[in-house]
């Protein structure tokens, strides 16, 4: 396949690609990009994370050849002739401090704590304290997907709104009484802060991918339908959605979802 | 002698083609420094225009009064209709511009009568470049600091859920403003005349009476406009107070946390899909912020004309 | 005579003398603290390995060398372009202006570039630049943008040296012959030019610590570019890689050592700042 | 009577450079003492010894005694605020604050402690009317004092002076900067005063330390050459630069 | 001889002081010309109008001609720097250059395209020589001219004003802050330049006047109230005012 010639190196592919969105795909894209400019010596390829939205919206107006967005793309979006792909899957954890001696919340819980009908700790079983709900600024496809799932949408009532996946993280890491959502990916590995299981699965990628972890959603890579990329950033993006890619995927905490 | 060989060079005529290119040069130079000159003037002229045009339209869609006196700020809102109102930013922006002033002008003015008044002349000097360097730092290193040490300080300190709320914001532009207070309330204090200081002291006031009842006062305008252009700096800082203000669109109080018209610019910009209403509210927001900012630079002008004229 | 102040005056006396000292601490403590803390938590954290190579998700290491080169292209593109238009201004004010409305309204443009902040600088440059002039984010519209809210300290360093130089001196330049662009250049410019080295210093300053005005223009790339790719190429500098590291990435460690390396850059750009004025001001005795 | 001021071989340093050699000089109580010498001969450096307005200047040293009320003012345990507040001083240049006029006069007072309305009331008055400025400005009392006229600041400076009740007024040459009116105005007041207070005033005018004065000082390169009765010294001089000097052969 | 230069009805405001009044005054070739008259008088401004130094104040407005060899250098065909290098100027506070000392003298051959190193060199040892200060300095050419005494410096600026080869040499006060031995060697030195140049010189010093020049004028309030060869306009003034200018009644 055209991958496997990219990685033989045969065809000496040259020029920029940009990735532009979703902070939750960090470090999937980070993975992905950095081995395959080691692959491509040529290429460059760059990933500015700004959010799913502005992602969106990059890749309609062209300002940057492949978007990245951590929600399925809307309808309308697609109207507006845009084409999602998914390139993994990824589960929104919930997190809360390290210290916490919270373990386990139900979906209907955790709308309760985001939406401020239940307002300390105790009455999920942690130590008292008043819980900080810690979200994402308006337009982070985590935001979108942890409230669509929650059914919180609009409805939360939050101590900080941060603009990326890595801020909730350390607020969350910074504040015993902090609980928030982050991306799988972002998650694992960090001893600052824990995961929870909800409903009692642990958010791992097995879970994910079979889908007993209901908090989840796509990792999206955004083109314009019909327009042609160029060569590099169509080998990049043939690159992404292989197989070839899914070490890479699964090192980074996502689930890769091609066969 | 003719009145030509003034003109071109006397006795030497085979430079008459170099004289005249050299006058063309001339000319071109000073043509070439006046489009320098003017260039300011026409980066000024950009940048208001080019926030008029661009803040305006989502303006008028908003409607004026619902987007300055909204009191709410959702403008991704499905279920119930997005809301673009920014008075929560506005005030927040006082409110943090007032705190800071509060707690900072205490600090710059007593800084500042140390420094002008009694400071020895070595450890002045030593003070004033620690000023320098504390004008210097970046602010995304305040940010920093304040997010690892304020703000879970504050926390522990009132038992608050969260310490990302103005009050951490007030703290970090506090200090942030203390150089320019500093420095602008130094050179005030300076120059008051000697002989009010002397009357005092003639009439048995100590030194510290005659500094904080006299030279204070007689520097009145300088200290203005310090205060005025530490709330110039205030209002306008976004990266320091990002990272330690919490970031929800709340109405302003001391503990919540508070998103200001800079920040509310930088998290909305990473969000908002360009050429949304949203996106257009942000420059809106942006041009609002560019009012304020004008208005303290007229009543920075008033303050140093007035200090002109005393 | 032995009479002693009231014990109110003694008082207010005693307490005012307590402040003053206190504020005068309070600044110089927290300058302490800063410079202190951030050393602290930033050494150890700094090593060769940091400095030289960028970060690496599949190694799972950091670096900031395309930020340091970043910043040293900004640097380097921004001041190539401020340095004349701010020299020039200043020669046009101080030397050229013949019309008292035309400077007047030239340094009220200098003085409101002054007072504006950095965010907006960022959105018109986002908007001019990038979106208008269809430049990418990168270190091109990163630093037309720092040009333009750099240009007042050039100018007004700059014109303050120019205003410095002895009128005798243009006098005898002129007196011999000496057309202006010519006297400007022989005598006037090599005479102010501790000052405008004194301007670049902190225009340098500037750049090095302005984050809000690159997010948009400059970009928030990571990676290593050559100079003329990260013209055009998304390009985090210092600042701005310390707000993604610390809010983002959630690397804190990393963020105290740019950090690190910021508060050093500050300490030697106001040290060199301060040795070029006090060489100024020898010179002009 | 016993003199209030009285200096014993007093020298005075600024730095290297010594500014007065051993003056020795009485000031009696309720009289009028002029200083006169020309230009740079220490006439203001000695007055300001007299209470202690030279420790403000660093690099000042001080050796020898003022005697006030047969006290060294130059003890330790002498506290110079509450010194300067029983010897008052007016300048050259008229310097009152940049408050209102009843802000200046007020304080004095105020500094030492005084806050009741209407008490302060009563001394502003008082001294306004004192330094004979009261019906000029008592409709305008809350007025800026900047907008006085250069005579009337002087005025109200000496009211500002008088309103902490000083025995002692220095004043240094306090009508130098003003017309003849003001000056006249202010001679007068000045033998209005002395019945109150005792008057020590440098002049470079020596027709008015002739008209106003009961002593004369005559100093010359930091030396006291020579002091008396004003008449005294005008019709006799002692020494010779003495009447060099009043006769203008230098100066 | 004709005059080489000629002031025809000359009048210069600054702003709106007119500072110059219908000067009319004629100056020979290869003599030594002096203006004289109390300070304020014009001399300088009148100077400046010789070679159009004026035209870099703003605000100034000239009516009338001054003719160099019989044209007007006010014509718009005229220019300024073409005239100023024939014209040259020493000031009276000497103003080297902060270069060495051979760069100050080149400097002026330099600006009018001369760039050979042996011209150059010629150049500059020539004009040191007319200035007679070359053996003082021939030795330490490429050091700063600021390390010159005042006296030295002075004559450094004549040798840069020489080496452009002006006919006219305009001294503002040029020895009015040296010393009397560099004085005296300034004069020697003007004396001897008259035989290649003409020297236009504004002193106070009447003497000065008296010693060197063949003409003197003398100015009193913007106006020329005399000119004439100055044994004459010394020993017969015919004007009062002239006379008690000379005689040390005023100014
Ligand atoms: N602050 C100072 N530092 C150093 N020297 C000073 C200072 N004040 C005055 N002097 C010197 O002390 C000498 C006496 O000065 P003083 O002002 O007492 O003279 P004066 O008689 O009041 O003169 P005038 O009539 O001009 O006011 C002068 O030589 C003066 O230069
Ligand atoms: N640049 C200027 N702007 C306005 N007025 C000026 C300027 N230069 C000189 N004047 C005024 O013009 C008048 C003549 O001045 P000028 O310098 O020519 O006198 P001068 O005879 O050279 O005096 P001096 O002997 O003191 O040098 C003076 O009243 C002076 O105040
Ligand atoms: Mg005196
Ligand atoms: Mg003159
Ligand atoms: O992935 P997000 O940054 O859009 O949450």
């Amino acid at each position: 396949s055209k991958d496997s010639d990219n990685k033989g190196g045969d065809t000496a592919l040259t020029g920029k690609v940009s990735t532009n969105g979703s902070t939750s795909m960090d470090k999937v894209i980070g993975a992905l990009k950095e081995q395959f400019m080691l692959d491509n010596t040529g290429v460059t390829v760059t990933y500015d994370p700004t959010g799913s939205g502005s992602g969106i919206e990059a890749a309609s107006n062209g300002s940057a050849d492949i978007g990245l967005s951590s929600r399925a793309l809307k309808d309308e979006e697609k109207a507006n002739g845009l084409e999602g792909t998914v390139v993994a899957l990824d589960g929104i954890a919930i997190i809360v401090n390290a210290n916490s001696t919270v373990t386990d919340l139900s979906v209907e819980q955790i709308a309760k704590i985001f939406t401020g009908e239940i307002t300390d700790w105790s009455e999920v079983g942690g130590t008292a304290g008043t819980i900080s709900c810690i979200g994402r600024e308006s337009g982070s496809g985590t935001r979108d997907g942890f409230e669509s799932i929650t059914k919180t949408k609009d409805a939360c009532k939050l101590d900080q709104e941060l603009t990326s996946t890595g801020g909730v993280i350390e607020a969350v890491a910074g504040n015993p009484n902090a609980i928030g959502y982050a991306s799988l990916s972002a998650v694992e590995g960090k001893t600052t802060v824990k995961a929870v299981t909800v409903g009692g699965v642990a958010c791992t990628e097995a879970t994910v991918l079979d889908g007993s972890y209901q908090i989840q959603r796509p990792f999206v890579l955004v083109t314009k339908s019909g327009a042609t990329l160029s060569p590099a950033a169509q080998a990049f993006f043939d690159f992404a959605t292989s197989t070839a890619a899914a070490d890479l995927i699964k090192n980074a905490g996502a689930v890769p979802v091609a066969k | 002698m003719t009145a030509e060989s003034l003109t071109v060079g006397g006795t030497v005529r085979k430079r008459r083609g170099a004289r005249e290119a050299h006058k063309a040069v001339e000319g071109g130079i000073q043509v070439a420094f006046l489009l320098c000159g003017t260039l300011t003037v026409g980066f000024v002229l950009l940048i208001s225009i080019y926030l008029i045009l661009s803040g305006l339209p989502a303006i008028r869609q908003i409607g004026l009064a619902d987007f300055l006196f909204g009191r709410v700020w959702d403008p991704t809102n499905a279920t119930t209709g997005a809301e673009f109102g920014i008075l929560p930013f506005i005030l927040t922006s006082i409110y943090g511009t007032a705190g800071a002033v509060v707690l900072g002008v205490p600090v710059g003015l007593l800084t500042a009568v140390y420094l002008a008044k009694i400071a020895p002349p070595k450890v002045a000097v030593a003070i004033r470049t620690a000023v320098q360097l504390l004008a210097g730092i970046p602010s995304v290193v305040y940010g920093l600091v304040g997010m690892i040490v304020l703000v879970p300080a504050i926390q522990r300190t009132f038992s608050l859920s969260s310490g990302a709320c103005l009050l951490a914001a007030m703290i970090v532009l506090a200090i942030m403003i203390l150089p320019s207070i500093i420095n602008v309330a130094e050179n005030a204090l300076r120059a008051v005349p000697k002989e009010y200081e002397e009357a005092s002291l003639a009439l048995g006031a100590t030194k510290l009476e005659t500094y904080f009842k006299v030279t204070l006062p007689a520097a009145g305008s300088g200290v203005a406009a310090a205060i005025v252009l530490g709330m110039g700096r205030a209002i306008g800082e976004a990266m320091a107070i990002i990272m330690v203000s919490g970031n929800v669109s709340n109405m302003p109080s001391i503990f919540a946390p508070v998103r200001f018209l800079t920040t509310g610019i930088v998290s909305g910009m990473g969000y908002a899909q360009v050429g949304s209403l949203y996106h257009q509210a942000l420059f809106s927001i942006g041009l609002v912020l560019f009012l304020f900012i004008m208005l303290i630079n007229v009543l920075l002008n008033v303050l140093i004309k007035k200090k002109g004229d005393a | 005579m032995g009479e002693k102040l009231s014990l109110r005056r003694r008082v207010y006396n005693g307490t005012m003398t307590v402040l003053v000292r206190l504020g005068a601490a309070l600044t110089c403590g927290l300058l302490l603290f800063l410079i202190g803390y951030i050393f602290y938590r930033g050494i150890p954290g700094l090593s060769w390995e940091i400095l030289t190579t960028q970060t690496s998700y599949i190694k799972n290491t950091v670096g900031i060398l395309p930020n340091i080169l970043n910043t040293l292209y900004i640097i380097l593109v921004a001041m190539a372009l401020v340095l004349p238009i701010g020299v020039g201004a200043a020669i046009y004010l101080t030397e050229y202006a013949g019309s008292a409305r035309l400077v007047r309204v030239i340094e009220f443009a200098t003085e409101t570039l002054t007072g504006i902040p950095s965010i907006i600088f960022g959105l018109v440059g986002m908007l001019f630049f990038v979106q208008k002039m269809g430049l990418q984010a990168g270190v091109l519209a990163g630093s037309l943008t720092l040009v333009v809210m750099i240009l007042p300290t050039v100018v007004r360093t700059t014109q303050e040296s120019l205003k410095a130089v002895p009128q005798s001196y243009r006098e005898g330049a002129t007196g011999l012959g000496a057309g202006k662009w010519h006297m400007i250049r022989t005598v006037v410019l090599p005479n102010a030019v501790d000052g405008i080295v004194t301007g670049c210093i902190l225009a340098v300053g500037r750049i090095v610590s302005e984050s809000a005005a690159l997010l948009y223009t400059a970009g928030f790339g990571m990676v290593l570019v050559n100079f003329i790719d990260s013209l055009h190429t998304s390009a985090a500098t210092l600042t701005v890689a310390l707000y993604v590291y610390a809010t983002e990435g959630g690397e804190t460690a990393l963020a105290f050592s740019i950090a690190t390396i910021l508060m050093a850059l500050t300490l030697i750009i106001n040290l060199a700042a301060a040795w070029v004025g006090r060489r100024l001001k020898n010179g002009k005795e | 009577m016993d003199p209030i001021l009285q200096a014993k071989d007093l020298n005075l340093w600024y730095g290297a450079n010594q500014a007065l050699h051993h003056i020795t000089l009485d000031i009696p109580a309720h009289e009028i003492t002029a200083f006169i010498g020309p230009s740079g001969c220490g006439k203001s450096t000695f007055l300001r010894t007299l209470n202690r307005m030279n420790d403000l200047i660093t690099g000042v040293k001080i050796q020898g005694e003022v005697n006030f009320h047969g006290e060294n003012i130059y003890e330790p345990s002498v506290d110079p605020t509450v010194l300067r507040r029983r010897i008052g001083m007016v300048f050259q240049k008229a310097n009152p604050f940049p408050m209102s006029i009843y802000d200046n006069v007020a304080y004095g007072p105020r500094t030492h402690g005084i806050r009741g309305r209407k008490e302060l009331d009563e001394i502003v008055e008082r001294s306004l009317r004192s330094a004979a400025i009261w019906d000029e400005v008592k409709d305008r009392l809350k007025k800026s004092a900047l907008g006085l006229s250069g005579g009337q600041q002087q005025r109200l400076c000496i009211a500002r002076a008088l309103a902490v009740e000083p025995e002692v007024l220095l004043m240094d040459e306090a009508t130098s900067a003003l017309d003849p009116i003001s000056t006249s105005k202010i001679e007068d007041l000045a033998i209005e005063l002395k019945s109150k207070y005792t008057v020590v005033m440098v002049t470079h005018n020596m027709q008015q330390a002739a008209r106003i004065s009961d002593n004369t000082a005559f100093f010359l390169l930091g030396e006291l050459v020579e002091m008396g009765k004003t008449e005294k010294l005008f019709a006799y001089p002692q020494d010779k630069r003495t009447e060099d000097y009043i006769t203008g052969r230098f100066g």
